[in-house]
């Protein structure tokens, strides 16, 4: 009853061609964003803060990524976590030897430079599809990790091979380092993810995104229509890595405080992958859905139980955990292969339609 | 009513857990063991809780924040990876870390890192007395010029850490050294690193192994049959490491700093108040193996750390800062330990608010083919080597990370 | 000058030097490379059969091993114990059929991808919780594996090669030879690639998807468990395994996810291509380079061949 | 001349009829409503034509009936259908075959990576009655379609339309079915083949006795051939009779035959005016 | 340019006189291994004309297509277009050069709705600046909203404003080929190729379909290449038609001529329309 778009006339194209064309979505985002600015940093926990929602934040923008370019180009890519990777070993590069340059410029170059890698590996994809496109993205993941692992210009020599953020500040405040506080960190994070994700929206409903969704869906009709292959390809790929440059950055700077390279291992990229798909393929609020699901659900999971006063082992905890996301993921693709995204849109189609069936 | 918070970082699950299970359970034992019998610390309970990080430095630092907010005494990361990136958090949220033979050698320097300890020694104290074990073997460590030395180890920030002190020794003895890192992901299978070896046919090697690494390290070596009593690794092969290698696996050393076995009043304890209490997890035969008992030092280090706290500040319920002082002024002197129930456990163990580590020497024992057996006296470090390695490296890692804050903790033990 | 010596010439000089440690090296290749195949298998069964990118193949195997191990621990007689898991492992895809595909037929491949994903999570977790996170060791004398070595002089040196391993490779390559027929010549071979062609089509025709992914499933849990007998004598049984099941990936995609032979042809090219550039060129890079050179070998071929080695034509039509 | 609005059970009595559905109601993604309450009847031998418009609603209401429907995410929400007298909506689509029903999809649908021939040994996956058998039916399809036999090992992928249209008909056939449900078979094939497969259709259904309900653009030609008829727009049937009376119903006559008055009208004199007029729905 | 029925402005001009050749073939033989598709067919297309291709199935017809708009390069021949010839080029060259096309099984972008379908038709006209398309303001705005606009043109003309925001994969078969053809006229092609547009349809919408090729011919000159297999509807339409046969072509002409060539009859039409 009250989730209409009756009435609401569209009377020029500017306003029909809106990201949220309806007056509701407009408003839920806007109240989700007010909450996310205001509300959290308020009354958030530091544990909630930088142990749940920096994290996941991260991730999500990861996933935007990686839906850019998965979702939408159709290319499958399993080497994310590497292309997260160059983005904070570029940015931790860039800082010490500019210590000068504000952090945040650092952070959002150092996506270049896992755009450009991006593309590299991207190339062979003209000829690779499918799921053998994974294998030169499993080359990409496999060998960036190793050069992190192997290139000690890349640590600054550092003996562990761990590379540790230095403290930088933004208008005096410290927001990465361990005297960074939480809720500082939080907003930066959250600030630049939002502003990425609306870029990311502005794209996918233009031109471009046309474009890398007419290959997703058929390549061959697609390049009939005079698009070019693979410059949209490579486009996607940079944009994507970009992303995860980004992403991979803030991981580093303002969540973890430090890094290993098997922060960057394999099982990130799978990660984001799924997150990819379970939040739906094509779908930006998707993105935030399937890393909120794939991330933070654990996490819950994981305290749910000492919260409520039993106390089980951890370990138990872990195993029964990993049991449940397995069934609650084959669950909801049961119910909606096309994603969280989708089952909310069918939510809001009967809500639509209601109080009448169809 | 009051408790004292000390969270377990422990990994019962994934690749790492053939080593993490019986340390966990060492860990967690012996503090049960303390509340059952004694009602805690100080007649202050102990809240015990375990944070499952699978040895994953992202899981770690997650644990981490999530005891943060419960305010712990003292943490124990139990991974190389998890303390390095805690070092830095460690004194701005005044938590004391406790990273027990592992973690950053450097950070032994207490000058520069008052919030973590690292006793009873460093990896690099760990690797210059494995390098002297061999010397002796060869009449004299001189002999080891133009030796080979082959490093296997794992290639992360804890198979690393001894590197720097292996190259600049192998610099000034004059042995040629060999690495032959093996990548997390490919544990299980070495079969080229150990061909590597085959070829290069060094005269000793040196073992940095984790989790499934050891046991996979150990089948190869017996395979390319390579001499068991070269083998020698850092102290963290465990019973089952070795004992799925088969017969063939004896005589393979590695080097250990505390007793194997159970027989001691506390830990005849443990067994009355937790074990067959079914307090705990382990299978009663692990009980006094030697990960067992490592994971019972290092509980037994907190104890006494909070033991201390509580005869410093006289409070009952300490929190961090107290505990931090608590360690810089443990002094397990022989008849601590008897008191404690561990006669002739460990050595004696002396930390200062400039030591934090005591860089103590450490034994060699050998697989007989179903147990570990001391074979040696205490074999020192090369501590005259080490200690100048060790300050030059604290330094470097203060002024890497600009701005790392002076020492401003005040000082119980005047060392 | 010296860097292009040390590439091109002198691995070949060390090969020629000593030529037990060449024709050692290549053995370990060949052997990995069955193990790698092994896996690789499990995933073209499926993939064959019905489409499904079959993540957890890799926790099949820890988990038919560990079921094996397990089993034998709590008493019960190790060839009865082989029998149980082989039953254990058919409850295991009549399960995955009815909970996970049925429901799931006709939907994009990604997406049964995923649904594996969330299979190999549940495994993970109950694995675990039945069996305990602790490796576990191989029966493999009860099992009448053959152990030790046959080393024997060869070109001054000496070649020694693992009985367990000669084992693997022969077990290998008479599944494989197997596999190959059923597929290419019977009915329900036949039946199986029509599907993993068209779900909606194999439907209309009266093809039964719920029995023909019994059958795989099944079968490829057959082969899991085989593949972890085989790795856990070599290693330990435990989850750090399922890390290994990754390397098939490259193997497959080599192969091609179609074609069995080609799983097993990958496979060795793999294995000894791996094991080849990791013992000769690996120490010019400071070693570990088998953790990616699989890929880029993988990456090579695809880049003649689409498809992967054996794999069937991709048809672009308009 | 028997032209019943609304539609009712056509007039055989239910002894030899063979697939009955009576009143269904498919819903896909749980929201979108497609078929409101369709019957229709097919009696033993017989030969039913589906007509309608593009998204009728034909081609879902072929799937219901083989149960297809699932693998689309729609679902049969009310109504039953029965086959032989027995109910078989939560039948498995190979049960169904195997009892003798079966459906050629709309499109194709040719198992592009097997050849011609494997794709026709596949329509006999069900069959019980041995290699020869199987190899006799084969023979007849090939001479039912000789254009099959000559790209026999050429992959269905790769064929023309036509040739997969061909394909896709002589797979059902192989599975010697007593009844085919036929979704618009004439689509995209040449005048003369459609003539001819709507021959052997005839052909099977008097020599071999097989019943058929075929959805059909082509109404001319449908109407030819069927003994009677539906007519359904969006989601409903609207009128249903037999063929013959179909056939010179004025209304049916304007819209699908294009006869409007004596001889059929030039495509060119098509006004943009004339839009379409249409029963009650 | 209502709804009824007009097509969408921006009219070429009404060149009407089917005078030049638009597109020469010449000599085009087609093998995949040893399926000759084509066998040596010349033949050519002039403009404003609407040139039908038949024959039985398998002849080559969409084969023709294929190596028309340049998806598949033949073996020998060679092919005029706006007086360039050449042997082989890309589709995406054939595209830009003017050549629009609709396919025999539909090739719609399935994820994509139909407003979107037919948006990007326009790709190749719009060009404004990735950092524009960041931010969606000033001329990337803008751009879109005049495409928009030129596109609601084509929707009307065709009839579907009503399922503009539908998924194009819940569409109906015949509705789908409906916004195929939209698709192909946004691109404002010289040359349109319809490969069977009227393949399972009714009478009825074969009735629109013809109407809306018609007034495209019409209104705006567009030379069309037209696939059918409804031959009431060719005769109708086309001003010539070729006639393929196993890759050969066996007739080329009026279609009264076509309709009486006895190998015609013979060949494709059976008994005589
Ligand atoms: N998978 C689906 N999801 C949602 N709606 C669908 C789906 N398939 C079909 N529809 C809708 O159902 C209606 C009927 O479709 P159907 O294909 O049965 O019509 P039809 O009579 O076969 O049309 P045509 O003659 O073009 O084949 C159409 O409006 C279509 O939009
Ligand atoms: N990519 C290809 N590979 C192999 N053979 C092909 C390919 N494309 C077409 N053919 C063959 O070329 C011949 C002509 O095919 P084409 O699709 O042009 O026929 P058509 O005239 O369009 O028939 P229809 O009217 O049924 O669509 C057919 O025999 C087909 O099998
Ligand atoms: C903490 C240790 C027990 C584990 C491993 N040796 C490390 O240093 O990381
Ligand atoms: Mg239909
Ligand atoms: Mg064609």
């Amino acid at each position: 009853m009250f989730y209409r778009e009756a009435g609401q006339f569209k009377t020029n194209y500017a306003d029909d061609m809106a990201i949220f064309p309806i007056l509701q979505d407009k408003i839920g985002v806007a109240v989700i964003i007010a909450i996310a600015f205001i509300a959290v940093p308020l009354f958030g926990n530091s544990f909630f803060i930088s142990a749940v929602m920096i994290p996941f934040l991260v991730y999500a923008l990861a996933t935007v990524g990686l839906n850019l370019l998965t979702g939408y180009t159709g290319l499958l890519s399993l080497g994310t976590a590497g292309f997260m990777g160059v983005g904070a070993f570029a940015c931790y590069k860039l800082t010490t030897a500019f210590p000068g340059v504000n952090i945040i410029v650092w952070i959002l170059i150092s996506g270049f430079f896992s755009a450009a890698v991006g593309v590299f590996f991207g190339l062979p994809s003209l000829r690779i599809k499918g799921f053998y496109l994974a294998v030169t993205t499993l080359a990409a993941q496999f060998f960036l990790q190793w050069c992190f692992v192997r290139i000690p210009w890349l640590t600054n020599n550092n003996v562990s091979g761990a590379i540790e953020v230095p403290t930088r500040t933004l208008f005096g405040f410290a927001i990465t380092g361990p005297n960074a506080l939480p809720e500082v960190r939080y907003l930066v994070v959250l600030s630049i993810v939002t502003v990425m994700t609306l870029a990311a929206a502005h794209l996918v409903h233009g031109r471009i995104g046309r474009m890398w969704m007419a290959v997703r869906d058929m390549d061959i009709a697609a390049e009939l229509m005079g698009i070019k292959l693979l410059q949209t390809k490579l486009l996607s790929f940079a944009v994507s890595s970009f992303y995860a440059g980004v992403a991979g950055a803030l991981m580093v700077f303002l969540y973890l405080g430090s890094a290993e390279p098997d922060v960057f291992s394999i099982h990130i990229s799978f990660l984001i992958l799924f997150m990819v798909i379970i939040g739906g393929l094509g779908s930006l609020i998707g993105s935030f859905m399937g890393a909120a699901f794939i991330y933070i659900l654990p996490i819950v999971l994981r305290y749910l139980p000492e919260s409520l006063g039993f106390s089980v082992s951890p370990a138990t905890v872990e195993h029964v955990n990993h049991m449940v996301i397995g069934a609650l993921i084959i669950f909801f693709l049961i119910v909606e292969p096309h994603g969280l995204a989708r089952l909310w849109q069918t939510a809001k189609q009967k809500l639509r339609t209601w109080p009448f069936p169809y | 009513q009051d408790e004292i918070y000390v969270p377990l970082f422990t990994y019962r699950t994934g690749p790492f857990s053939g080593s993490g299970i019986p340390i966990a359970n060492g860990l967690h034992d012996y503090l049960a063991m303390l509340n059952e019998r004694d009602g805690g610390i100080g007649g202050v309970r102990l809240r015990i809780e375990e944070c499952e990080t699978s040895y994953d430095a992202k899981k770690g630092v997650e644990c981490y924040e999530a005891v943060k907010a419960k305010k712990p005494v003292i943490v124990n990361p139990w991974s190389t990876g998890t303390t390095l990136s805690l070092i830095p958090r460690a004194s701005v949220d005044k938590v004391p870390v406790l990273s027990m033979a592992y973690g950053l050698s450097a950070s032994a320097d207490g000058e520069t890192f008052p919030w973590i300890f690292n006793p009873p020694n460093t990896y690099w104290d760990g690797m210059s007395s494995i390098l002297n074990y061999i010397g002796e073997q060869e009449g004299g460590l001189e002999n080891l010029k133009d030796k080979k030395i082959g490093y296997v180890y794992l290639d992360a920030g804890f198979g690393k850490e001894p590197i720097p002190l292996l190259e600049s020794l192998s610099k000034e003895i004059g042995f040629d050294l060999k690495l032959y890192p093996v990548p997390a992901d490919n544990m299980q299978n070495q079969s080229s690193q150990w061909l590597s070896i085959r070829r290069d046919k060094p005269d000793y090697v040196v073992l940095f192994g984790w989790g499934a690494l050891n046991p996979t390290a150990i089948k190869e070596a017996v395979k390319i049959n390579y001499p068991r009593d070269k083998l020698i690794s850092i102290w963290w092969p465990g019973e089952d490491d070795v004992r799925s290698a088969g017969p063939q696996a004896k005589g393979i050393k590695a080097l250990n700093w505390h007793a194997v076995g159970a027989d001691f009043p506390a830990i005849e304890d443990i067994r009355k108040h937790v074990v067959d209490a079914g307090k705990s997890k382990t299978d009663k035969a692990k009980v006094g193996e030697v990960l067992y008992n490592r994971g019972l030092y290092n509980s037994l280090l907190i104890a006494e750390a909070i033991a201390n706290a509580q005869k410093i500040t006289g409070k009952k319920v300490v929190d961090g800062e107290d505990v931090r002082r608590g360690l810089e002024s443990i002094d397990l002197t022989p008849e601590r330990l008897k008191e404690l129930g561990l006669e002739g456990f460990a050595e004696p163990l002396k930390l200062t608010c400039k030591d934090h580590n005591g860089h103590k020497a450490t034994f060699v024992q050998e697989w007989d083919g179903d147990k570990w057996v001391r074979i040696t006296d205490p074999i020192d470090p090369l501590r005259d080597r080490v200690k100048p390695l060790l300050e030059s490296a604290a330094k470097e890692y203060a002024e890497k990370n600009s701005g790392w804050p002076k020492r401003t903790e005040a000082c119980d033990s005047p060392a | 000058m010296d860097i292009l010596y040390s590439i091109f010439i002198d691995p070949f000089v060390q090969m020629v030097d000593a030529p037990d440690l060449l024709i050692q090296t290549l053995w370990e290749g060949l052997v990995s490379g069955v193990l790698y195949a092994l896996i690789a298998l499990g995933f073209v069964l499926i993939f064959k059969a019905s489409g499904v990118f079959n993540f957890a193949q890799g926790i099949m195997v820890v988990f038919a091993a560990l079921t094996l191990v397990g089993l034998f621990e709590i008493g019960v007689p190790a060839l009865l114990a082989l029998v149980l898991t082989v039953g254990v492992m058919y409850v295991l895809a009549v399960g995955v059929e009815r909970v996970m595909l049925r429901p799931l037929v006709n939907q994009p491949d990604i997406i049964l991808f995923m649904a594996t994903f969330g299979l190999t999570y549940f495994l993970i977790g109950l694995g675990e919780l039945v069996f305990g996170g602790n490796p576990k060791s191989m029966i493999t004398q009860e099992l009448y594996l053959p152990t030790g070595s046959v080393d024997f002089e060869l070109l001054g040196g000496f070649v020694s090669l693992q009985k367990l391993d000669i084992a693997a490779a022969l077990i290998a390559s008479i599944m494989v030879a197997g596999l190959a027929v059923f597929f290419q010549k019977t009915r329900i071979g036949r039946a199986l690639r029509a599907v993993a062609d068209s779900h909606k089509a194999a439907l209309s025709v009266g093809i039964s998807l719920n029995q023909i992914w019994v059958i795989v499933w099944f079968t490829a849990g057959v082969v899991a468990l085989t593949t972890g007998i085989m790795w856990g004598a070599r290693s330990d049984v435990s989850f750090a395994l399922q890390i290994v099941g990754l390397k098939a990936l490259p193997v497959l995609i080599l192969g091609g996810f179609t074609s069995v032979p080609g799983a097993i042809v990958g496979g060795l090219i793999i294995g000894v291509g791996e094991k080849l550039g990791e013992f000769y060129w690996g120490p010019l890079v400071g070693g570990g380079i088998e953790s990616w050179l699989a890929y880029f070998i993988a990456l090579v071929f695809l880049l003649f061949r689409p498809q992967g080695l054996f794999g069937d034509k991709i048809i672009e039509r308009i | 001349m028997s032209l019943n609005p609304v539609s009712t059970p056509a007039p055989e009595q239910a002894a030899d009829v063979i697939l009955s559905v009576n009143n269904i109601e498919v819903i896909y993604d749980h929201v979108i409503l497609v078929l409101k309450g369709v019957s229709l009847t097919v009696p033993k031998g017989g030969i039913v034509a589906v007509l309608g418009a593009n998204g009728a609603g034909k081609t879902t209401t072929l799937k219901a009936i083989s149960n297809l429907l699932h693998a689309e995410r729609g679902e049969v929400t009310k109504g039953s259908i029965e086959f032989n007298g027995e109910r078989i909506d939560r039948l498995s689509p190979n049960e169904l075959v195997r009892r003798g029903c079966i459906q050629v999809m709309e499109g194709r649908h040719c198992f592009g990576h097997l050849s011609i021939e494997e794709n026709l040994l596949t329509g006999a996956f069900t069959r019980r009655d041995g290699w020869g058998a199987v190899k006799r039916d084969l023979e007849k399809v090939y001479n039912y379609f000789p254009r099959l036999r000559q790209r026999k090992s050429s992959q269905a992928g790769y064929t023309s339309g036509g040739e997969q249209q061909m394909c896709a008909i002589g797979r059902a056939m192989m599975s010697k079915p007593s009844m085919i449900l036929l979704d618009e078979p004439s689509m995209g094939l040449a005048p003369q083949v459609v003539e001819e497969i709507f021959e052997i259709v005839r052909d099977l259904n008097t020599k071999e006795g097989v019943s058929f309900l075929l959805a059909e653009q082509n109404t001319n030609i449908a109407l030819r051939y069927a003994t009677y008829g539906y007519i359904m727009e969006t989601g409903r049937i609207v009128m249903d009779g037999e063929a013959s009376s179909l056939r010179e119903n004025e209304d049916v006559k304007e819209f699908y035959l294009g006869v409007g008055g004596a001889e059929r009208k030039s495509f060119r004199e098509v006004k943009s005016y004339k839009r379409r007029k249409r029963w009650l729905s | 340019m209502g709804s009824t029925g007009g097509a969408p402005g921006i009219a070429r001009g009404s060149n009407q006189h089917k005078g030049d050749v638009l597109l020469g073939v010449e000599n085009v033989s087609l093998r995949f291994g040893g399926v000759k598709a084509i066998t040596d067919v010349s033949f050519d297309i002039r403009k404003g004309e609407i040139r039908a291709i038949i024959g039985p199935n398998g002849a080559g017809k969409t084969s023709m297509l294929n190596v028309i708009n340049g998806f598949y390069n033949p073996q020998e021949g060679r092919i005029t277009f706006r007086g360039k010839t050449r042997a082989r080029m890309r589709p995406s060259v054939a595209a830009a050069q003017g050549i629009a096309r609709t396919f025999q099984n539909v090739a719609l972008f399935k994820g994509m709705s139909t407003l979107d379908n037919i948006m990007t038709g326009r790709t190749l006209k719009m060009h404004s600046g990735f950092f524009w398309q960041l931010l969606r303001h000033g001329p990337a705005l803008r751009e879109e909203i005049e495409h928009r606009r030129f596109v609601e043109e084509i929707i009307d003309f065709l009839e579907i404003e009503a399922i503009r925001k539908t998924p194009v994969g819940r569409l109906p078969y015949g509705l789908q080929k409906r916004v195929e053809l939209g698709r192909a006229l946004a691109m404002e092609p010289e040359l349109l190729l319809l490969d069977e547009p009227m393949a399972g349809m009714n009478l009825e919408e074969k009735e629109d379909m013809c109407r809306f090729i018609l007034d495209v011919n019409n209104q705006f000159g567009t030379t069309i290449a037209l696939i059918e297999h409804d031959i009431g509807v060719v005769m109708d339409l086309s001003d010539r038609i070729v006639v393929l046969e196993y890759g050969r072509k066996i007739a080329d002409g009026s279609p009264d001529e076509v309709k009486n060539n006895q190998k015609v009859i013979d060949a494709y039409l059976g008994v005589a329309h």
